[in-house]
């Protein structure tokens, strides 16, 4: 089984939900459990979230793009931004670490996707932008081949 | 969205939306704080009852209340949070901050 | 209210249901009704299986794509193939007209996108491909200004 | 998938889906001819219960069983079919042809 899917959209946080729902739609295909479904969903929700708040520092114009493949029963993830980036990784990574605590941020997006994704890889360069690469095997594969 | 916000007694009663994410999630924490300081609450209680996504905005919601009425002693809890949410917020730790009832 | 949405997906079944939820969620910051819903998704269906059915011949490795714009209360949809294209548009419009018979299709695609959505558009070149252009406005505006 | 197919006396009862599209409809219709030629059945029932979604792929399979069973003096019927179900089998003219029952 190989599916690939690209989507483009507005750095506007209404479009957190429909990232969210479009990825699990998306992999609905592979069968997942409700379980799996949420952590995926939570997973691209933290993402986007972060491409449109630390990204783009909430400033409508900027663009958020997702990839999605699925290969057998692995789903790929990847977030991209090009908005500010990070300066350092693994300090950004570390749980409860925020840059904007006034905003209400909690500083565990980048340990939920941890937590919810088998493999996380963040690539960022200050100034040009942020690609957040997330991988997830999907339990079970469905025990009939699907029609067509 | 108003009827989502109740004061009894000293307790503030927040239910929470279905989908707890970055967008909804300034909207309940501006409320809430406008209730605490208006009606000088000195408790939240997070009714989770009709909740069916969260992310870690809603770990925010709830960290950013209790900062800012820890310092009265108030206290914060979860009620109607299924297995989901209470392991959201064990792996933030909040469990050592927030009481969760059945 | 302004708000832009792409995505390429791999021409297979599968992605029917994907592209209409996805367009689906998008769309629901206009706060549109079930039955708006309903007829966007039903829309979307039509236009993404033709796409992949009589563009593509239901051969993988093609791709389609979708652009969504949300302006004020209306939706725009594209949807796009680089497959076969039409020859006679007005024909293929033409209600119960299909060249697939052999596939159980009906030749009801093209009428249910006119009857679900407010405006239709067909541009197609033999050999190049086929974009459906539809729009439809979302009838009520939410009375509450949404926060952020 | 197979328990979606019954035959009572000389009817097939065909349990749709919840989402009817092209994706899913070469299985229905495939089935349905099977039960059709090696059951000989004569009349065949749908039952839009569980349907929440349907595009013209639904009606390519109504008709084309029709096509397959009307020349022998076959019916066909659609039973728990909501308004918007209703209402795509009459915008393609199929409420001629399909019995739609309460
Ligand atoms: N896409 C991004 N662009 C720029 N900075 C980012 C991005 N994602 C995360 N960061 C930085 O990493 C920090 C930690 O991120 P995260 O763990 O998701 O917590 P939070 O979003 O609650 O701040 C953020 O506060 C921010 O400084
Ligand atoms: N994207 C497309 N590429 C090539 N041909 C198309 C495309 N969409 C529609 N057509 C042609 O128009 C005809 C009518 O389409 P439609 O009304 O959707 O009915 P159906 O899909 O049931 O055939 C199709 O049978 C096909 O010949």
């Amino acid at each position: 089984m190989k599916n690939e899917m690209k989507m483009e959209f507005d750095a506007i946080s209404a479009n957190e939900a429909f990232a969210r729902v479009a990825v699990a739609a998306f992999v609905s295909e592979l069968d997942p459990t409700l379980e799996e479904v949420s952590d995926i969903k939570t997973a691209v929700s933290e993402a986007v979230t972060n491409a449109i708040i630390h990204g783009y520092d909430g400033i409508e114009g900027g663009k958020v793009n997702i990839r999605c493949l699925i290969e057998q029963d692995v789903l790929h993830v990847e977030v991209m931004d090009k908005g500010n980036g990070i300066e350092d990784i693994e300090k950004a990574m570390e749980p409860l670490f925020t840059t904007k605590p006034e905003l209400n941020r909690s500083g565990m997006g980048f340990p939920f996707m941890e937590a919810f994704m088998d493999d996380l890889e963040v690539l960022s360069v200050a100034g040009e932008g942020t690609t957040v690469i997330m991988k997830k095997k999907i339990g079970c594969i469905p025990w009939i081949e699907d029609e067509e | 969205m108003m009827e989502n916000f109740k004061v009894i007694d000293n307790y503030l009663m927040v239910r929470m939306p279905e989908e707890i994410d970055h967008h909804k999630s300034s909207y309940i924490s501006e409320n809430a704080d406008k209730f605490i300081v208006q009606e000088k609450v000195d408790h939240v209680v997070f009714d989770f009852e009709d909740t069916k996504f969260m992310d870690s905005s809603g770990i925010g919601i709830i960290l950013g209340r209790y900062k800012k009425i820890s310092c009265f002693g108030g206290k914060v809890f979860a009620i109607n949070a299924d297995n989901r949410i209470r392991h959201l917020l064990m792996i933030s730790g909040l469990h050592k901050i927030v009481e969760i009832m059945e």
